[in-house]
């Protein structure tokens, strides 16, 4: 053994890959029956539960581990400042604070996923296993990616969250919208890719080093050349702004949203857009935070044009799915707001949004999935009613959208914002306050006209739409959204606190 | 006696929780439920009042404080004083009235929601129960964030009481309603942040004590400029009124009562408890400004009354008036002023309320609530109506012995003599057109009295001239006169039913005294009259004044459909009961204002005290 | 070795890449380009590598892993682009638009529901809904831009219309040649023609629908067209047939049926062969 | 970094064979991106991975040449042209490869190639270092893979299986949508659906590549 691995630090990700290659042998040597496709997804979902087992096994240790270090001998920098002599050897793969919290929320988010999609499988229009198989390993990525410490284990990791939802995006083969979906999807990733890399070439060659730790020492106090440092953090924070849908880059969401699957829209809203962040302030933060001159300016403006072109182009929508397509492209901008603030301990406001709003799109996704298998285009006249005709998921919706508008009753949406504008307000970025003060007012607008809309008894309706029986995953999968919505609005402190801890070491 | 608070908020709460339950979906115990639940609320409210210590009423009572989000810094910190006492009796109060209003009686009329064919009965006593944890957690709340959330709680339920079960128009109404509340809510969750962010915390009664220490002038300009756009919305001070009387005129009666009577009080109620105590320095550099919009208010809100032709558009901007006074007290920042603020809010809410119930009675009774169309004469058609009308009309006027006079004429006279480092001069003025303002008022609530009450009933005249010439449906040749003169009728073509034949528009020609004569007769069923109010209320048990209700009448009513001369009900039994606990208070307060001053003036001294 | 030599040369080869991707209009081209924006990444990894001596050999580690993971990506990106081209008949990014924001995207919703009669609404409007979307972008752009300059001289040789007497008549877009594998149509909103539109909306028999194949929406039963969304109202579509109207050179088209999208298996070749005949005779 | 920098002119005999095959590159890949054969994109892009390759073994990066040899020109391109055939592209002259916002990609190409190349050259102009064969192996480069970077190596192969079965799920034709219909939310007409699924199954999954399209050959 050259490499001593810490068995127990990469189990999560280690499970799911093996559950994934497991659901795709049983695939392949069960028979095709309508019986098999829920016990593929029993078993996709027992894998979750395992790797999150594990997850909660490492947050019960309690201590920072480490594995897929450098080797001592190794470990020297040939650049003086980069590697202190007796400093420990930067490991690739660290499991913290800040891992557990992304890993969790994305193992979370992956179980209503899987949830939802039995549902959207049930019909056998979309191949099973495959299915399962993919969606494990965007998974075993988004776990991998909060874990990463070093720009190439980061690349390949956000690759791995990016290139199984292309698949996933197409695989309803038969539909001409969903391949459109995924061929946007797929130009758009990979243009944001590279431009990406180029950027952390330019860093590599800068600082020489590709973990982060190292980088960040090597670009403190004077750097020889400040442009390239400038391009290359501008380029890494284009490339990601691709994938968390930031304005300019934010013009795929909708109609990729509205092609694909609605559970690979929520994945994409969910579990790319926090694998995206999680790389987003490991590299911001971690490597570049003796940058954050640089940086953060550009991601207060970003921030300020991605949530007033989301919601402004949300106010517009009539379709559901496109309506959360672009409201989630705002919501984006929410988050990002506190990464804008010069002020490190502002990312765990970013993190506590991130969780929050989690919970509430994925409550409001499972509704739509809902309406979706009873009316076809699924616009916002479909809901009309929806809370007479279907008490359950019309309550659900309408919590989750007063979540995300931030009001009461939806506390944890109210809280998530509160904590991001205390960090805009204290970090003394009045106009970015000003700018999320109004644009929450025009979020409220289109949420609370759609929430109306669920009140409103439909009048003869042409096309009454009726909740058959969509099956009891996706009931669970909503149940599940919501139970945590409610859960962070009675308790909030329960993600504010423990963002509170982890300053993203 | 903390848990006294908690279960002030926590019983309506766990009332609207309880509908969620399936078994009550059945309308029979809901209308019982509704008052049940608000009823045990006024009950504890009432023994709120009865255990309160009023020798030390400027300190905080019954005080809760627990930590909610220590992330936030946010605690679970209620506490009642003299100041916010009456606020949380009258919210209690009027929320028990106007479930009384939509439960009483036999649930048929249509202001009674509750009705079995009406739609989601569930869902309004939901709505209201959570409204009135809205607006008693507003007013005990002591954490400024906390004093958010509830002021915040009250918005959705606000919007839907409109939404859903407002007047035609209420879509729009609606959605002004909530972008206007909520831009400024975020405004002022803008300015509390910046006042946490300087002082660390979020304290209502720690921050009150240190009076603005630790904040610079700068920033305590921009957070009450903040926060008080945030309230100022809520109140509704001038320039940012106009959602106001939209919100007014389509919300049902039971909302507007609400609206009125309880929600713009959480605005003037966050100006005494946060935004002047805890930002003196910003409250003495703005209020010049706050009090000339407050005088603007008051003479723009009356002259839009003496504009308006729908009476529920007409006590809504009276309001923008009442509360320009209420306003004008605020901005002296001296002890009477405030004084003469919190009790205009009382006066307030208790003479509006008590004018939108009216005001709804009569628009479900004409069917309209123009005032041109009412005909005038009611006192003569409806003298028991009539007369709570002029009754209540006299006390928001201002009449010395009911409860509006107080208010104002303390307002006015605190502007005389504001608080030190305020322009005098330029209150002076404030204080001249105030007066102005006050004649106004006095004005447009007797012309509007000469319109509705008092006169003859025009309508009824020109309905039987007209159909008796020609045999015309009513309201389109009989009124033509009256078309040239207002324009065209939009109920007429809404809600006039096709009349049967010829022989049924064919009205009584009454006059005054033959209404008079009629109902003393209590002569039903001799002349037909137009059949829209008879279709309405197939089942109308109209009861004259107390005792007359079953003197005689009742052996004689005919069957419905009922043609009868008494075609529109008196004040019925759930009418009277809902509203006479507000008249009794409008006179008792008007005749011992000294009741709730001696509640007031010691938390106002404390509040105000080391200000300069 | 100076390692500005290779910098330079990556900072070219990316801009390259970038007005690739920026110019290029077939998915296919813009992969290409995406592939030389990753060339000039690992050109300038390696050097930097090289330049660092860096002994953990992060650059070239990274390159090799980005040449593996171009790789990857490029098996999935083809797989996606057969696939929209089975679906599609084009590669074309400009024309992936059934997904795209309608310029008014605030449109009527029911404004097609009143003019077909109420059973059989839905497929009607589904029909002209997915006959629309493109087309009429399309025509809307050459309208509004006329950049395509060749569009009009080219389409009024191959123009196809049916006899007279026929309640709507065909016409095949061959504007540009590639676009000729797309059968444009428009299903005729007024009342009566949308009657006729709808009932064919199973597949019809290959050479059957010979001659009104563009106007029956051959594709309905396919899965892809009966879930375009792209919603026109009633009166874009009449200025999209006024536009039409005009390119036929006053000839009175009324409708005009397109295959959306997967056309080109079902009821294209038929369609196009129709066209064809109409245009030479 | 420390040595002292030698001067730019006159160039190294390693330089003068970088900066030709560098031009080689660049003018190919500019090939690539404005010519009107779609086939002839994909050849010059052989020769401009080509002379890349060339650079990295100058460079003495001989693993990574050989890689980008093995995949870029031998596994990628094929791939291509596979791609290029598959969607039954013209092989001469097509005359709208070009979107018609050339001039703006034009303007956008040359501001990144602007701000991209000034900055490079100000911040890497002191870097020299002499090219020593060595490091670039396949022995170093194979020992450095296997003992700090095989997690990442690892990762890459879930990425690459999955981008296997990714592809293949993808191109299967010979999965048919099931009876159930419902999961699209189209919700197209269920009864035609039924009969349509059998008999148009061979002409669904083969003829978009197997008969001449008939379309696009106006087009010549």
């Amino acid at each position: 053994m050259i490499q001593s691995i810490d068995y127990f630090a990469i189990a999560p990700p280690l499970i799911l890959c093996l559950v994934a290659g497991l659901v795709l042998l049983l695939d392949a040597f069960l028979p095709h029956t309508p019986r098999v496709r829920p016990a593929l997804g029993f078993v996709t979902l027992g894998g979750i539960v395992a790797a999150s087992a594990f997850l909660v096994a490492q947050a019960a240790a309690g201590r920072r581990l480490g594995t897929f270090c450098v080797p001592a001998d190794l470990a020297a920098s040939p650049r003086p400042g980069v590697q202190p002599a007796g400093a420990e050897p930067p490991c690739s793969f660290v499991v913290d604070q800040f891992t557990l919290i992304f890993a969790g929320l994305v193992l979370a988010a992956g179980i209503v996923v899987v949830l939802l999609s039995m549902t959207e499988l049930a019909t056998g229009a979309i191949p099973v296993g495959e299915w399962y198989f993919l969606l494990l390993c965007t998974l075993a990525g988004a776990v991998t990616l909060p874990a990463s410490r070093d720009l190439v284990m980061l690349v390949v990791a956000l690759e791995l969250v990016s290139l199984p939802v292309f698949a996933l995006t197409a695989l309803r083969r038969y539909d001409g919208r969903a391949s459109e979906a995924a061929v946007k999807l797929f130009l758009v990733s990979i243009v944001s890719t590279a431009v990406m890399l180029f950027g952390v070439s330019l860093l590599y060659g800068m600082s020489g080093t590709v973990f982060l730790a190292d980088l960040a020492r090597a670009l403190t106090g004077p750097v020889t050349a400040p442009t390239v440092v400038t391009v290359g953090v501008v380029l890494v924070v284009a490339g990601f702004a691709f994938k968390i849908a930031a304005v300019p880059f934010h013009s795929w969401a909708a109609d990729v949203y509205q092609g694909a699957p609605i559970p690979v829209a929520a994945l994409l809203s969910v579990i790319s857009k926090a694998a995206g962040f999680a790389g987003l302030i490991l590299v911001l933060v971690t490597a570049l935070g003796s940058q954050i001159g640089t940086w953060a300016p550009i991601l207060a403006i970003v921030s300020a044009l991605t949530m007033t072109v989301g919601n402004l182009l949300a106010m517009r929508q009539r379709s559901a799915v496109r309506l959360l397509a672009w409201s989630s492209v705002a919501q984006s901008g929410y988050i990002l707001a506190p990464l804008a603030v010069q002020r490190p301990e502002a990312v765990s406001a970013s993190i506590a949004y991130l969780v929050i709003y989690a919970a509430m799109n994925l409550g409001a996704f499972a509704v739509v999935m809902l309406v979706s298998r009873r009316a076809a285009r699924n616009e916002l006249d479909d809901y009309r009613g929806l809370a007479y005709r279907s008490p359950a998921a019309g309550l659900t919706l309408a919590f989750s959208l007063i979540c995300l508008a931030g009001m009461p009753p939806g506390l944890a949406g109210l809280f998530a914002k509160v904590v991001v504008f205390r960090e805009i307000v204290q970090g003394s970025l009045g106009w970015l306050a000003v700018v999320m003060a109004v644009n929450t007012v025009i979020g409220l607008y289109y949420y609370v006209v759609w929430t109306a809309r669920l009140f409103t008894p439909a009048p003869d309706l042409e096309r009454p739409v009726r909740l058959g029986r969509p099956g009891l995953a996706t009931w669970a999968a909503a149940g599940l959204a919501l139970g945590v919505a409610v859960l962070f609005s009675v308790a909030p402190q329960l993600v504010l606190d423990v963002a509170v801890l982890s300053a993203s070491g | 006696m903390s848990w006294l608070l908690v279960s002030l908020v926590a019983v309506p709460l766990a009332g609207a929780a309880i509908l969620f339950a399936p078994a009550m979906a059945r309308r029979g115990p809901l209308r019982v439920y509704g008052l049940a639940v608000s009823g045990l609320t006024l009950a504890l409210s009432l023994l709120l009042v009865a255990t309160f210590d009023y020798s030390r009423s400027a300190q905080p009572q019954f005080e809760v404080d627990r930590e909610w989000i220590p992330g936030l810094g946010l605690r679970f910190h209620l506490g009642v004083d003299g100041i916010s006492l009456p606020l949380v009796v009258l919210t209690a109060l009027l929320t028990f009235l106007c479930f009384v209003y939509l439960c009483w009686g036999t649930g048929r009329e249509p202001g009674q929601l509750l009705a079995p064919d009406s739609g989601r009965p569930r869902a309004l006593v939901f709505t209201l129960l959570v409204l009135e944890v809205g607006m008693i957690g507003t007013f005990v709340a002591l954490d400024l964030l906390l004093f958010f959330v509830f002021f915040e709680v009250v918005l959705i339920p606000m919007y839907f009481v409109i939404a859903i079960w407002g007047g035609a128009g209420r879509r729009t109404a609606a959605i002004k309603f909530i972008l206007y509340t909520l831009l400024g809510s975020v405004v002022l969750l803008l300015g509390l942040l910046l006042i946490w962010a300087q002082t660390g915390t979020l304290d209502m009664v720690e921050l009150a004590r240190a009076h603005g220490a630790g904040m610079a002038r700068g920033v305590q300009v921009l957070a009450f400029v903040a926060v008080g756009i945030g309230l100022a919305v809520k109140t509704p001070m001038w320039p940012l009124h106009t959602w106001l009387p939209d919100a007014h005129t389509e919300a049902p009666t039971v909302g507007s009562v609400l609206l009125a009577g309880v929600l713009l009080k959480m605005g003037t109620y966050g100006f005494a408890r946060i935004a002047i105590p805890i930002l003196p320095e910003g409250a003495a550099a703005v209020a010049p400004w706050l009090g000339a919009f407050a005088v603007v208010g008051i003479v723009y809100g009356a002259l839009a009354c003496l504009a308006q032709r729908d009476l529920k558009r007409m006590i809504a901007y009276s309001s923008i008036g009442h509360m320009g006074f209420v306003l004008l007290g605020l901005a002296t920042l001296t002890p009477t002023g405030m004084n003469a603020a919190l009790f205009a809010n009382i006066a307030h809410g208790l003479i509006t309320g008590l004018l939108f119930f009216l005001a709804g009675a009569i628009k479900t009774r004409y069917g309209t609530a123009e005032m041109p169309k009412l005909g005038g004469g009611m006192l003569a058609t409806l003298p028991r109506l009539g007369s709570v009308l002029s009754y209540t009309s006299y006390a928001s006027l201002g009449l010395p012995g009911l409860a509006g006079f107080w208010g104002e004429m303390l307002a006015l006279y605190s502007a005389f003599q504001p608080a030190p480092g305020l322009p005098r001069g330029l209150f002076l003025a404030f204080m001249a057109i105030g007066g102005v303002g006050a004649l106004l008022t006095a004005a447009y609530f007797l012309v509007m009295l000469s319109r509705v009450t008092h006169g003859v009933p025009r309508r009824r005249a020109g309905a039987s001239q007209g159909a008796a010439a020609a045999g015309h449906p009513v309201g389109v040749g009989a009124h033509g006169d009256q078309a040239a003169e207002w324009g065209d009728w939009p109920w007429n073509e809404a809600r006039r039913p096709v009349p049967a034949g010829p022989g049924s528009g064919v009205s009584v020609a009454e006059g005054l005294g033959e209404a008079k004569e009629q109902r003393e007769v209590g002569g039903r069923g001799e002349a037909p009259v137009e059949g829209r109010p008879a279709a309405e209320w197939p089942d109308e048990e109209p009861i004259d004044f107390l005792a007359e209700a079953g003197s005689g009448d009742s052996g004689t009513r005919p069957e419905p459909p009922r043609p009868g001369p008494g075609d529109l009900p008196d004040i019925r039994r759930y009418e009277l009961v809902a509203w006479t606990p507000l008249i009794v208070l409008v006179l008792v307060v008007g005749v011992w204002p000294k009741l709730l001053l001696a509640v007031t003036t010691p938390a106002v001294q404390a509040l105000l005290g080391a200000t300069p | 070795m100076h390692i500005v030599y290779p910098s330079v040369l990556s900072a070219v080869l990316f801009s390259i890449g970038v007005y690739g991707v920026l110019a290029r209009r077939n998915t296919i081209l813009v992969l290409m380009s995406v592939e030389l924006m990753l060339n000039a990444v690992n050109i300038n990894l390696v050097a930097f590598d090289v330049w660092l001596g860096d002994r953990l050999h992060g650059g070239q580690v990274l390159t090799l892993f980005v040449i593996v993971i171009a790789a990857a990506e490029l098996g999935v990106g083809l797989a996606i682009v057969l696939a929209v081209f089975r679906n599609r008949a084009t590669v074309d990014i400009d024309r992936l638009r059934d997904l795209a924001e309608g310029p008014d995207e605030p449109y009527a919703p029911t404004a097609p529901a009143s003019e077909a009669p109420a059973p059989r609404r839905e497929l009607a409007e589904t029909a002209v809904r997915s006959a629309n979307s493109p087309a009429a972008q399309r025509a809307g752009d050459r309208a509004s831009t006329g950049s395509r300059g060749s569009a009009g001289a080219v389409a009024s040789p191959t123009e196809a219309t049916a006899p007279p007497t026929d309640t709507v008549e065909a016409r095949a877009e061959t504007a540009e040649p590639a676009r000729t594998d797309q059968v444009e149509g428009q299903a005729e909103t007024a009342g009566p023609e949308a009657g006729t539109a709808e009932p064919v909306t199973g597949q019809p028999p290959p050479g059957a629908s010979a001659t009104e194949a563009p106007t029956t929406e051959p594709t309905v039963g396919e899965p892809t067209a009966g879930e375009t969304t792209t919603e026109p109202t009633v009166r874009e579509k009449t200025a999209r047939e006024e536009t039409a109207g005009e390119e036929t050179a006053g000839e009175k088209t009324r409708a005009t049926g397109q295959s959306a999208d997967g056309g080109e298996r079902v009821g294209e070749q038929p369609d196009t062969r129709h066209v064809r005949r109409g245009g030479k005779g | 970094m420390t040595d002292p920098v030698p001067p730019f002119l006159p160039p190294t005999g390693q330089e003068i064979v970088f900066l030709l095959l560098g031009v080689v590159a660049a003018g190919a890949a500019l090939l690539v991106v404005t010519t009107k054969h779609l086939v002839h994109a994909a050849l010059w892009l052989v020769l401009s991975f080509g002379a890349l390759a060339g650079c990295y073994l100058i460079l003495t990066a001989e693993f990574v040449a050989w890689v980008q040899v093995l995949i870029y020109v031998g596994a990628v391109v094929v791939l291509l042209l596979f791609g290029i055939m598959l969607t039954r592209a013209p092989i001469g002259r097509s005359p709208d490869l070009d979107s018609r916002n050339r001039v703006v990609a034009a303007i956008v190409a040359l501001a990144t190639a602007g701000v991209l190349i000034t900055v490079v050259v100000e911040g890497f102009r002191g870097a020299y270092t002499p090219l020593e064969p060595g490091p670039g192996a396949a022995k170093e480069l194979g020992s450095s893979v296997f003992r700090t970077w095989v997690l990442p190596f690892e990762a890459l192969s879930v990425l690459l299986l999955a981008a296997l079965i990714g592809a293949i799920v993808l191109s299967r034709t010979d999965i048919r949508p099931g009876a159930g219909r419902g999961a699209d939310p189209g919700g197209a007409p269920p009864p035609e659906d039924g009969a349509q699924a059998v008999p148009d199954r061979d002409e669904k999954a083969s003829p978009s590549l197997a008969s001449p399209p008939t379309g696009r050959s106006g087009g010549k």
